[in-house]
């Protein structure tokens, strides 16, 4: 047939639904975009949304419904758990089923081992993982002298595990002089009252805290924080995920919250700026509290592009093929600069942005979530200052 | 050796004493019954001697081996059955497996997995007789909730004895049945008890007296007599405390 | 971390004012639930959603009419919303005893989650505390106790008071343990039972609804919010014991303190042993329990206290009959 | 409830002999069933599905020795179906590891030992309690252990759990196990053991006094049994069957996770076993089978599947209380007095009926999200392949007419429905007395 | 007071009563015989729209067929079912409480009145009732009836499982009561004690009554006891 479909497994129902979806629009107005463009080989991309209730056999499930329709790209990000299972699904999938491959783009499971001690030839990823992501944050901090004292509260599962550790080194690494007054771990999701976290956080006399918290754990840390009137920097890598910018609002912490990440809305680059306008045009009302829904994932702008490119470069449709064409691909990304897919790991290589969160000047175009704030770069980390050594050894598949 | 033996036996509830010292010696194979007026203890007795309730002080024994404070399984295990004031059956349960029910144990199958219970022939004999003497062999396919209560209190007889103890405790079986039943429950607990002992608890005089070896008359948790139904009849302390001019 | 006197001090202090905080969130939560599943027995699992309801009800009328209006109209709304589907529903359910009556809720919760995100979204919505309260009410060490947290102390406790003296000045509670066994005779007796479990229904949604409006600006009114409440209203209530309202309220202070000082004294198995000079570790299988912190296992504290309650006094702490 | 009265009682007769012919005749159809099945379907998901169904069947039914058998509500099965399974990769692992003769075929039952060890440690802790302490207790288990699951990494594997290889044992007629055929046939063959196993435990003595237990707790003290014991047994043999179901699940998916042991697989089950009735054998294996299809494919007919779902309990509850089993038991009599015939009309009357109020519904229901979810496609959208755009007026006049008009439709063809239903049950009754 | 004229019931599709007539007077003691199943205390769950009745019930001249038993509560009429139906999980005391109608105002009886005709609710006044012995579970189902201040009790044999004296005591009780102008609709297993208090019997077979009269017209109709009564 004339269409190149992807699945995308992501939770589409329940509590986490509201990410999923904002997944599956983007994913949706990159194909479109695609295909406005003419597709590729002559073929339109189609987006086909599996739900995997956040569940893993449920993901399993889906991503076996969507292998016997026909689907051999399959895409997720949400929780590094279910890329796990997928990645290891498909390695399997493939091994006992030569010539039906599928291969498996990964927008968002930031997981290092990924990339690392569970890497495979099927497995590729857009986003930064979270020990880049630590290594860009850890390099710019290590400039802001005004740091002394920072505390590390994260949810106690492996994305929170390697977020602390990371963080742990490489302060330790680039900044002896910083004093890690506190290390929390707390059950993920299970949460609704922060303020005997934040009571230790002020006992600790901390000036930062670095924390991976994402969802609830957020909103309600935040909220806390400026209930009690905790005064310190907050250096995050979720921030700007679905009731983020609501929450920093409420709390009124002005350009006081930073968010790491490959992208975000005022990085001030055109092509970029015309993207977020096109985008949120049509997606207006669709994002929190009827605001107009903005890119939250850059990274699959360049995933999609990439596939595109890859397709053209490999003349074929072949999950195989694709992904040779993959690797070691260069691109301009989506905003600015030069990004590659590492070949020996199949971790994409780009250059990184530090943001605050706050009043906007005229130079930030875009606010988020209605709330009139928006992002302010505070620093760029290129892409060479994020690469870290992996221990992958990639086994090819013959031919 | 007495079949059934109390001795001293007291039981307080809270700071209400019920039982004030029983020593009550039921002989093997007697009927023996039980009368006294409202709330005078006799159920709270059954309930001791089947181990519902542990007693506060004093002995229980079974054929002159200690039961007090056993669990009722465990006493059951030993040959003694009781049945209930308040009927106490199986209600969803067919009445053919309310009857199985009792029958089980005795039989030796316990807590079995590995018998087919259908193919326990003695198990379905025993049931089909026990139901044939209580009558209610054609209703066997019924639910034993919606019977009557006439037939429920039969039915509760037929557990009672299904495991063919050797002790039968019956707390006012005839309750609510009219004279006809009442007079074939009795022929029917005549019959069931042949050979075993039988402590039974009345308040229907026609009844006791006319199946009783021997009559007990507990007042305010005392046994203030224990002797034949004629000795009974005739006593003046029995006559003010219990008999009333009614009997 | 070595802490001196008087961050001690300032822990336990703070620590107690949060835990009671907490505790009273708890109890404005689960005071709903005590009505419908301690007094009627009714396994309500839609509970949560009603709490949402509450929420997003408040969140929409306060757009009109500002916060406080919110506050006396959602519970209303959801009071009556309750009352309905106990009339029209459940009350065809009831006979068919608790699973039917929890599957029906159960059923309910997807169906109230799904309507909700149909009208309201996926996203979290941008509800605010009201400015009237938006200010911080003392503060202890440097810690600031914002007024709005005071006001869900007192309206707590309001609530509490309030539902104490309708039990114990009326003969509601009565007739509805009466009914649990006997319906018809109460009837009998002369008391319109099926009105009154309706309204006690309505009445447990509209404070769940209460509990909703109060908390959604404080947390966070988002169409997950039930799901994320979880059973630990359940726990609250058995552990203060079925059927006792101030058992539940003093469970919601234990818990609520339990976690808060978990949270605070964060201790691993590790460090005890380590007092005792022990520093490797006796199970080398299993080397987490050896790591794992009190703050760590906190959060199912109250999981482990219900069932070792359960199995050693089933009353529950304060409750009248037998779980 | 009856069945066993009845059969002792007819006990040799002729009739007798031919119901228990009929009844092996039932298991070797279904056998046959079992093993022919995937011949029918040609879609290798066909597989994967059945899969499921036969893994949620054994559970469903296992779940079912607790609350239809003996009365026991549990909250907290998750924890030995999950348990089972995650011993069951171990073992896998550690056979792989050590390349030991085992072969993957038995490694369900190493689950079903896991399941009944975890099933006696906290079934005698849990079992103590009857009624809703009970099902807290149960509660509060399923929460610490599914809690534990994340903190214990070592053995739970955190959150993305642990995974095996099932192609890695040791092979026997160099079977792989990779292909889902064949993991198809190592479930359903053990989906057959177990559900003939859990038939026969419940026409045996212990079966009988569980329903005993059920209904009258303290009599059954007084007719020489501990209840407590015989909960105690129940519970641990279903925990037995709840461990191989988890193993099988392990198995298939090769991958095992906290949401293994997580309240919702609890959840789960016990709809399964509710919807198709848990007052007869065969009620959890119909609400296994529709469970676990709704689950799979209800999201991909919509999206707001929680909804119907949900709809579906709803009213299930509420006009079918002994679930699916319930309703086609009572038509068993009419069945065997040969007049299920004569219902058949006013059926379908009242199905018309309520498919068109159904339909209606459901088109509300799917405009209604579109028109709050889908603002960015624009106002048109499909139903049942009929184009249209929501902000015209006349689909919504559709759907109220569907859905008002189907109603009254119903109310009228009910009263045939009742009619004809009586005088079926008349004509039955004279067969039987006739008979 | 109460009049019931052509009273039908069913249970599912049986034919309980078939047409019963009935009809009590102001502080009149009126009781009905007959065998066990032939539907006597049928009779009284239809007047109390336990069991759904068909046929006219008239009470204080207002019909009350087809109303919900709460309502006809309300109107005065009071109910003792045969199988007591005490509330086991609460008090006596709470029983008794239970009793009591909403806004109910001077009643006749109170707690003082109860428990001076049997202390012994007085002494367990704090007891479970569920412990009670069946004795005192039947005081206290009468008691917890007149609590709410009936105009006409029907009482569905009160003396069962009853010692002799007790009997006696019952028997005292109801003409007291009756003496206090409240009527008394009485189904009885023992003849004895119906014979002696009541004003008139009825007697009832296979659901309808057969026989109407005083105790001395039924003394002298052998025929009706023989083949109604006795066996
Ligand atoms: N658990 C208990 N707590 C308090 N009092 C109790 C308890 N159980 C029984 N009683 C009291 O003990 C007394 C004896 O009760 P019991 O049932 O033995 O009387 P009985 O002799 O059987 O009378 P009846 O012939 O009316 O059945 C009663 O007054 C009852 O109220
Ligand atoms: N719930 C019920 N379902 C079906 N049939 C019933 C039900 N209750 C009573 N019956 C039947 O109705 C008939 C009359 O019952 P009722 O209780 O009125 O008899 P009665 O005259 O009061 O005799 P008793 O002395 O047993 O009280 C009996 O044959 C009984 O089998
Ligand atoms: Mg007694
Ligand atoms: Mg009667």
């Amino acid at each position: 047939d004339d269409t190149i479909k992807i699945a995308y497994v992501d939770p589409l129902s329940g509590g986490m639904a509201s990410i999923g979806e904002v997944g599956l629009k983007t994913f949706q107005y990159l194909a479109d975009e695609l295909n406005a463009k003419g597709g590729a080989l002559g073929k339109k991309f189609e987006i086909v949304g599996y739900d995997n209730k956040l569940n893993a056999q449920e993901t399993l499930v889906q991503v076996q419904k969507a292998i016997d329709s026909g689907i051999r790209i399959i895409t997720q990000g949400n929780g590094s758990a279910f890329a796990h299972a997928i990645n290891e699904f498909v390695a399997k999938y493939n091994e006992r089923n030569p010539g039906k491959e599928v291969i498996f783009f990964n927008y968002a499971a930031v997981d290092p081992a990924l990339t690392n001690e569970k890497c495979s030839f099927w497995h590729f990823r857009w986003d930064a993982n979270s020990d880049q992501k630590m290594e860009a944050l850890t390099n710019y901090m290590k400039d802001r002298k005004n740091i002394k004292k920072v505390y590390l509260i994260n949810q106690d599962y492996s994305f929170g595990q390697a977020v602390r550790s990371a963080a742990v080194a490489m302060i330790k690494a680039k900044r002896p002089d910083i004093e890690i007054v506190g290390d929390e771990m707390h059950p993920l999701a299970k949460i609704t009252d922060f303020s005997p976290y934040i009571a230790k956080i002020k006992a600790s006399g901390a000036d930062s805290v670095i924390t991976g918290n994402w969802g609830q754990d957020f909103s309600l840390l935040l909220k806390a924080a400026a209930d009690a009137g905790l005064q310190t920097d907050w250096y995050t890598y979720y921030a700007g995920g679905t009731g983020g910018p609501t929450a920093m609002k409420q709390a009124g912490l002005n350009h006081r919250v930073f968010a790491i990440g490959e992208g975000f809305a005022n990085v001030g680059y055109g092509p970029a700026d015309e993207f977020e306008k096109a985008f949120r045009a049509k997606y207006k009302a669709d994002g929190a509290g009827g605001s107009n829904l903005s890119l939250f994932y850059p990274r699959a702008v360049n995933e999609m592009r990439m596939l595109q490119a890859a397709i053209v470069k490999a003349k074929s449709i072949e999950p195989g093929k694709i992904g040779a064409a993959l690797e070691g691909m260069k691109v301009t990304v989506f905003d600015g600069g030069e990004g590659y897919m590492r070949a020996d790991d199949h971790q994409f290589i780009q250059p990184i942005y530090i943001v605050s969160f706050g009043e906007r000047s005229a130079k930030e175009p875009f606010d988020e979530e209605g709330t009139g704030w928006g992002w302010r770069t505070a620093g760029k980390i290129e892409a060479a200052n994020t690469v870290l050594p992996t221990t992958c050894k990639m086994n090819r598949p013959a031919s | 050796m007495s079949a059934i033996e109390l001795s001293g036996v007291t039981k307080n509830f809270g700071r209400t004493e019920i039982i004030r010292g029983v020593d009550l010696s039921v002989r093997v194979g007697e009927r023996h019954a039980m009368i006294g007026p409202n709330g005078a203890g006799k159920s709270t007795l059954f309930n001791l001697i089947s181990g519902r309730l542990r007693p506060t002080a004093g002995a229980i024994r079974l054929r002159g081996e200690e039961i007090t404070g056993l669990r009722p399984y465990e006493i059951n295990r030993r040959g003694l059955s009781r049945s209930f004031q308040v009927t106490n059956i199986f209600p969803r349960l067919s009445v053919w497996e309310n009857v199985r029910c009792a029958v089980l144990w005795s039989m030796g199958y316990k807590y079995s997995f590995w018998h087919n219970i259908d193919s326990l022939a003695d198990v379905s004999e025993r049931t089909e007789l026990i139901l044939r003497q209580i009558n209610l062999l054609d209703r066997r396919h019924f639910p034993a909730g919606v019977l009557t209560y006439a037939e429920q209190r039969a039915l509760e007889i037929g557990i009672t004895v299904g495991g063919g103890a050797e002790f039968i405790l019956l707390d006012e079986p005839t309750a609510g049945m009219s004279r006809a039943e009442a007079e074939h429950a009795v022929a029917l607990i005549r019959k069931l008890s042949e050979g075993r002992t039988l402590l039974i608890i009345e308040h229907d005089m026609s009844v006791v007296f006319n199946l009783a070896d021997r009559i007990s008359v507990l007042v305010y948790g005392k046994i203030i007599a224990s002797d034949e139904p004629a000795k009974i009849k005739s006593s003046r302390a029995v006559q003010e405390a219990y008999l009333g001019t009614a009997a | 971390m070595y802490l001196g006197w008087a961050a001690l001090l300032e822990l336990v202090l703070v620590s107690t004012l949060n835990g009671v905080l907490y505790g009273m969130l708890l109890f404005l939560m689960a005071s709903g639930l005590t009505l419908i599943f301690s007094m009627m027995g009714v396994l309500n699992f839609a509970h949560a959603s009603f709490y949402m309801l509450g929420a997003f009800f408040g969140f929409q009328i306060s757009q009109f009419t500002g916060f406080w209006p919110g506050l006396v109209l959602a519970p209303l709304l959801a009071g009556v919303i309750g009352a309905l589907i106990e009339r029209y529903g459940l009350r065809n359910v009831h006979r068919h005893g608790h699973v039917a009556e929890l599957l029906f809720t159960f059923g309910l919760a997807f169906v109230i989650e799904e309507v909700v995100q149909i009208i309201w979204g996926k996203l979290p919505l941008d509800y605010r505390i009201p400015p009237s309260l938006d200010f911080s009410a003392f503060t202890i060490f440097s810690t600031n106790y914002p007024a709005y947290k005071m006001f869900m102390l007192l309206f707590a406790i309001g609530i509490f008071v309030a539902l104490l003296l309708v039990l114990t000045r009326t003969r509601i509670g009565l007739i509805i343990q009466a009914s649990l066994t006997h319906p018809h005779m109460v009837g009998m007796l002369g008391h319109n039972v099926q009105r009154i479990f309706m309204l006690v229904f309505g009445l447990g949604c509209a404070l769940a609804a209460v509990a909703g409006v109060i908390a959604g600006p404080a947390l966070v009114t988002q169409s997950n919010m039930a799901a994320l409440l979880g059973p630990i209203l359940f726990v609250v209530v058995v552990i203060g014991g079925l059927g006792s309202l101030s058992g539940a309220f003093v469970a919601s202070l234990l818990i609520g303190l339990l976690q808060t000082f978990a949270v605070a004294v964060n201790l691993s198995t590790a460090d005890a042993f380590g007092w005792f000079g022990i520093h490797t570790n006796p199970l080398p299988f299993l080397s987490d329990i050896w790591f794992v912190t009190v703050a760590q296992i906190g959060p199912i504290m109250p999981y482990l206290l219900l069932v070792l309650i359960l199995i050693f006094r089933p009353t529950g702490l304060m409750g009248t009959r037998d779980t | 409830m009856s069945e066993g009265a009845q059969t002792a009682s007819m006990g040799r007769s002729a009739s007798g002999i031919l119901a228990t012919a009929l009844r092996y005749a039932a298991w070797v159809v279904l056998a046959a069933l079992v093993l022919t099945l995937p011949k029918m379907f040609t879609s290798s998901f066909a597989f994967t599905l059945l899969s499921l169904m036969g893994i949620s069947i054994i559970f469903a039914l296992s779940y079912n020795m607790l609350l239809g058998q003996t009365g026991m509500l549990s909250f907290g099965h998750a924890v030995y179906y999950g348990l089972g399974g995650f011993i069951v990769v171990h073992a896998m692992n550690t056979i792989t590891k050590n390349s030991l003769p085992i072969p993957l075929p038995l490694m369900p039952l190493v689950g079903g030992v896991a399941g009944l060890f975890f099933g006696i440690v906290f079934g005698s802790v849990s079992t103590r309690r009857g009624g809703t302490a009970f099902a807290m207790i149960s509660l509060g288990l399923g929460e610490l252990v599914a809690s534990s699951a994340l903190i214990l990494r070592s053995f739970f594997g955190g959150e993305e759990g642990i995974t095996t290889n099932r192609t890695k044992l040791l092979r026997i007629f160099d079977w792989s196990f990779g292909p889902q055929t064949q993991v198809y046939y190592l479930i359903a063959i053990w989906c057959f053991i177990c559900v003939l196993a859990m038939y026969a435990l419940t026409r045996t003595p212990l079966g009988r006094m569980c329903n005993a237990v059920r209904d009258n707790f303290e009599r059954a003290e007084f007719v020489g049994y501990n209840p407590q014991f015989v909960r105690f047994l129940a519970f641990s043999l279903s925990g037995f069957f709840a461990g191989i179901a988890g193993g099988l699940a392990a198995i298939n998916f090769e991958i095992v996770n906290s949401s293994y042991v997580g309240a919702e697989q609890s959840g789960t089950v016990l709809l399964a076993a509710y919807i198709g009735g848990v007052g007869f054998f065969s009620g959890p294996i119909i609400g296994a089978i529709l469970v676990t299809w709704l689950q799979v494919m209800l999201s991909d007919i919509t999206e707001v599947w929680q909804l119907y779902f949900g709809l579906l309990f709803v009213g299930m509850v509420m006009f079918a209380p002994f679930g699916i089993s319930g309703l086609l038991m009572m038509h068993a009599p009419l069945w065997h007095a040969r007049v299920l015939w004569r219902l058949v009309p006013a059926y379908l009357l009242a199905l018309a009926a309520g498919l068109v109020m159904l339909t209606g519904v459901s088109l509300l229901i799917e405009m209604a999200h579109h028109l709050s979810t889908k603002t960015s496609e624009g106002p048109m959208m499909s139903f049942m392949h009929v184009p249209f755009s929501v902000h015209s007026f006349l689909p919504w006049l559709v759907a109220a007419v569907l859905v008002i008009g189907g109603y009254f439709f119903f109310r009228l063809t009910w009263p045939h429905v009742e009619g004809a239903w009586h005088t079926a049950l008349m004509k039955a009754r004279e067969h039987g007395s006739a008979a | 007071m109460l009049e019931v004229e052509d009273l039908h019931a069913y249970y599912g599709k049986s034919h309980i009563l078939q047409g019963v007539n009935l009809r009590v007077g102001k502080g009149e003691i009126v009781s009905i015989l007959g065998r066990n199943g032939v539907g006597r205390s049928t009779t009284l769950k239809a007047i109390m729209g336990d069991v759904p009745p068909q046929g006219s019930i008239a009470f204080k001249g207002k019909a009350i067929a087809g109303m919900r038993p709460y309502e006809i509560a309300h109107r005065g009429l009071g109910y003792v079912p045969e199988d007591r139906q005490i509330f086991p999980t609460l008090t006596v005391g709470q029983n008794l409480l239970l009793g009591v109608k909403g806004g109910q105002r001077n009643s006749r009886w109170g707690f003082k009145e109860t428990y001076e005709l049997f202390p012994v609710l007085h002494e367990r006044a704090d007891t479970i009732a569920g412990v009670l012995s069946g004795g005192e579970h039947q005081m206290l189902t009468i008691c917890r009836t007149l609590m709410g201040d009936p105009d006409l009790i029907m009482i569905d044999e009160p003396t069962e499982g009853l010692a002799p004296q007790m009997v006696e005591r019952i028997a005292v009780l109801l003409q007291s009561i009756a003496e206090r102008n409240i009527s008394i609709l009485l189904v009885e297993q023992k003849l004895t004690i119906a014979m002696k208090i009541s004003h008139r019997l009825y007697v009832m077979g296979h659901g309808r009554m057969v026989f109407e009269g005083s105790p001395a017209d039924l003394r002298a109709n052998e025929a009706v006891r023989r083949e109604w009564l006795e066996v």
